[in-house]
């Protein structure tokens, strides 16, 4: 607990087979579950390779704490490493994994470890198997410490290897899309499990990801990279709610994508003129704009609704995409104005709204949202 | 390629033809001596000499081929680097010489007035009609064997856990004793059991460089040269027998251990 | 397990060691004899004739491997049956048998007054001093390597593609034509580019069957033995350079048609 | 179109490695397009391939059309295969890969599809490539016709296997899991277009998935594998609303799943005795029961909603899971009369409703659900 370090990555510049990471810029704060979010094949993988020291940096320096680390092999820099497929030692029982990281030390690798360990009275052997029982139950795998890593779940394995990793107490937790593989039932289980551990350690933790939802769950903030370069950091509902540029909104999943040009007028009010449409806004810019607006902030009804939203159009549903629980409605807004032209709006609505509103194809239907849900950028 | 002729059983008939040819001269030889001239031949210490001179050559071959061969496998299997491609076909190459050849050779690069030969000459060694001449020739044409059969062991070891080990503190060595070694274990036997056949099995660079001390496979053309075939059978079956019961046992000690 | 030895150069110089005892001695006999004496000695017609008699015996061998162990690799690597390991490890003994012992067994399967020797006699084919002993005892000791080298190949076609082109209207010939033997080439080239540098290489198993019509491996013995190392040695030159260069030419072929 | 036959399967016994399907019987009609839905490992692929002839079937009878086919080879059967990992020819461009099944044939095989050619004037180079233009534009591949398959994308592979298994004009089409290695906005792209090809060619289907999504998009009926036995047929709505089990209700998605009581009043209202809570459904099974609740079909509310949801509870916010674009909210319930037992309901709303009721842990609130909504089983 007391081991989380910041850390600091200045100028990294890194080029290992098809991928290269230009002039990357991060601070992570000492405790904090830091997020990278980008499609896969961005080059995270590799980053956090370089973190650890598996792969050297072309240039660039790495802080971990108050150390320069760049030059340091892995042994020595302490820090916890899950891969995305665990790689458990599967020639190593459970129990022998977890312990891996306190029996084989190289001498000069650890000075930290080492302290903390003779502190207690030297690396014996009970004391290892404290050690792994305490952490073992932390992790509720103690029933698993005899079995080989070959006929575990995909959620068990995910368990030993981070058990595995945070038992040598490391300065900073590096996590490879480790929730990627596992079914979506466990893969919410593990999250609150992940979030359960950083609350109950407080290890210094940097995970990698593509899944925008699992960021969102975890992170106290997200980091988005994106060829190669981080493009924007914040918490969760800034990244969400105002990235900074179409391929990140369409990426963290706004469906609604326009372009025009944003106007301010006399009272200070935001439009974006859109093909003759004219839509409300909260936006100060001026000029050529993009917008979007995420399908939930849709609201659907059958009579115009007189309420607070200042975007309100009339159109036509043209198609209803049928996701299970949910329904994507595309609504047609003709102006007519233009000469026939229209504009597509997407909302998502519940399987029970679209009973509700008894939702079909050509029916006439309003589409509302507040001028706040309208992000400009 | 029409479809009137069954493809199964004519790739069946065809294989059988092959296993036949391969499965009926030895089948012959090993039943074309009365067991009782078998255990008289085992227990002619000409014979049992050369036999247990043949397997501890080979088995010496094979440790130094261990000491050597294991370390070139893995750097092959981890590490790109120039000229890699010569090492891979260089290696390679006793395989493909003619074993008479690779006799000559050696015998260039360790008779009594090669630099190399004067050298361990200086040392007590040397490797014209003498053991270590055997070793030599066994290890020339069988270490590529084992290198090939390793490098494959390692190259099936996921990197990811060297890579993970390393950041739990452990140094090279300790991965690579604790993790690629033991993951690579069974290539790395199955290679050591090749190397050793191998070198059991070698004619025609041990009789150039080494015709006394005789090995069991010298022996044998010895006696089928002076005396003929009827001699020289009952030896042939008891190398045979013997060289096969070795292998086979290996192999199955082998994916058994990986079984369980 | 200290720290202190450090990994990567221990290896490299423990791997560089077994690099040298291979390459020096080939490298000795490739530049012991001045050109001009390579050169007359590849003019020689006894030295010309017996290498492409090497040569031409080892290609009608590696053929007929083609045609037997082809079928061979793919029913092993498409079917389970009960026997499978037996012929498995049947297929593998030629690679530990004694060189000498193949050809004894050889010369008692296929020998004047041997069953198959007789019934092959009647159609003019004898084994013994005769180019089909030679292509004989070549086969022998060298189609496992096409075998299990092809073997591997077919295991590494998705059996997918297989079961595809089936329901695509396509009988089991025309999915091996058109989609198993194709993917498997690149492999099966590689067996038998191995099995034919194998065949080149024996010299144990020949020179019992067959010690005339004298292939290279057995002729360059034959000087050695009758006028020493030195008139030897031009032969050795030449035949190593020639089975190396085949061997490296197509090798390299093969993996460049891979990257195409 | 005129090809599309009934598939028969009448007692079928399988079993291969580790899987086996017991005493399996379907029906699927000419030009339906069935999904066979379950959990990954219930031995679907053996299924599909048993019916293409790939693998034998222990016992049992399959017709394709009116032709009994249990014991022919694949060849001879006229069944298109689509695999997950879409088995596309690496040595072969992308229109010999489409025209395989019409060069590749063996004269015996094929009566149908060779007539059907003939009457165009035999297999000529020129009918080929014509087919397959017409078959490329389809499912508009024709700017891919020169390419080889490693480079296509994961769609575009897709549509090449498609293509390839439909210019045969299949008597049935086996699909398996032909969406599972896609990225989610692909896959969305190419349910639309299965849909679309699926009304153009009109070729029965079976096509096997364990996403219900994808199944509850594609599908007229959907039959659902479980432990190597079919335990429902039915419409998407019918499978998803009223599983006939507890792990397939699970399975489908259904979070709030309860055990309790059943019982008929005088007036034939049914009610669910649940721990001392009584929720209105519209069952009559009478005795020991089990119910779900879809959490989109709960609505959270500030107040007490006065409407036609029969069911309203009070209760207390404990937990909230944020799930990107939506959350979920755990509920509890607590019956006072039981001396503080509690019942946790999971509701699933929008990001921005839980802006708008300002939903936070701990906070008093209200859920509601209709008797309709409670799938008493």
């Amino acid at each position: 607990m007391n081991r989380s370090s910041q850390l600091k990555l200045k100028d990294i510049n890194l080029s290992v087979g098809g991928f290269s990471l230009v002039n990357v810029n991060l601070e992570i704060q000492g405790g904090e579950y830091f997020v990278l979010l980008g499609p896969t094949g961005a080059g995270k993988t590799v980053l956090l390779e370089a973190i650890a020291g598996i792969k050297p940096v072309t240039s660039g320096t790495i802080w971990l704490g108050a150390e320069d680390v760049t030059d340091r092999p892995p042994e020595a820099r302490g820090v916890g490493f899950v891969y995305q497929d665990f790689a458990l030692f599967p020639h190593l029982s459970v129990e022998k994994n977890i312990s891996f990281g306190l029996l084989n030390r190289s001498t000069k690798a650890e000075p930290r470890q080492l302290a903390r360990v003779e502190r207690s009275g030297r690396t014996s052997s009970q004391n290892v198997r404290a050690r792994v029982e305490q952490i073992s139950s932390l992790f509720r795998i103690s029933h698993l410490l005899d079995r080989k890593p070959e006929g575990l779940s995909g959620g068990e394995k995910q368990r030993v290897a981070m058990a595995r990793a945070l038992i040598t107490d490391p300065q900073i937790l590096l996590l490879d899309e480790p929730l990627s593989t596992l079914d979506p039932e466990i893969r919410e289980l593990i999250q609150v499990e992940l979030r359960r551990i950083h609350q109950e350690l407080g290890t210094t933790t940097l995970h990698i990801t593509h899944n925008f939802e699992v960021a969102a769950a975890l992170a106290d903030r997200i980091g988005v990279v994106m060829e190669g370069k981080i493009v924007q950091v914040g918490p969760p509902q800034e990244i969400f709610r105002q990235p900074v540029n179409e391929s990140l909104a369409r990426f963290v999943g706004v469906r609604n994508i326009f372009r025009g040009h944003h106007t301010i007028d006399r009272e200070g009010g935001g439009h974006l003129q859109l093909d003759g449409l004219r839509l409300a806004s909260i936006s100060n810019l001026e000029g050529a704009a993009r917008a979007s607006i995420r399908p939930e902030d849709i609201l659907l009804s059958r009579k115009s609704l007189v309420s607070s939203a200042r975007n309100n159009f009339q159109g036509r549903v043209i198609q209803i995409s049928d996701r299970g629980s949910f329904c994507y409605v595309t609504v047609r807004v003709t102006i007519p104005e233009q000469g026939g032209r229209s504009l597509d709006l997407i909302a998502l609505v519940t399987q029970s709204s679209v009973q509700e509103l008894g939702l079909e194809l050509d029916q006439e239907i309003y589409a509302a949202f507040k001028a706040s849900a309208l992000h400009v950028f | 390629m029409t479809t009137k002729r069954s493809f199964t059983p004519i790739f069946w008939f065809l294989a059988l033809l092959l296993v036949i040819f391969v499965s009926y001269p030895i089948v012959l030889t090993l039943t074309g001596s009365p067991l009782r001239v078998l255990g008289d031949t085992l227990l002619d210490s000409e014979v049992l000499g050369s036999i247990l001179f043949t397997f501890s050559s080979s088995l010496i071959a094979t440790v130094i081929g261990l000491a050597t061969g294991i370390p070139l496998a893995y750097i092959l299997a981890r590490h790109d680097f120039p000229g890699k491609s010569l090492i891979e076909g260089l290696i390679d190459l006793p395989i493909v010489i003619p074993h008479s050849a690779a006799g000559i050779a050696l015998l260039l690069a360790l008779g009594r007035n090669s630099i190399l030969g004067r050298g361990f000459g200086l040392l007590g060694i040397r490797f014209v009609s003498s053991a270590p001449g055997v070793v030599a020739a066994m290890l020339f044409v069988s270490v590529p064997f084992l290198v090939d059969t390793a490098r494959e062991g390692f190259e099936a070891v996921d990197s990811h856990l060297e890579n993970v080990a390393r950041t739990l503190g452990s140094s090279q060595w300790r991965v690579f004793w604790k993790v690629s070694f033991p993951l690579a274990r069974r290539s790395i036997l199955s290679g050591l059991i090749l190397m050793w056949s191998r070198g059991i099995s070698e004619f025609g660079a041990v009789v150039i460089l080494t015709y006394h001390p005789m090995i069991a496979p010298v022996l044998l053309y010895e006696r089928f040269q002076s005396y003929g075939l009827d001699y020289a059978l009952p030896v042939a079956g008891i190398v045979i027998l013997i060289s096969m019961l070795i292998f086979l046992v290996l192999r199955a000690l082998n994916s058994v251990r990986e079984g369980s």
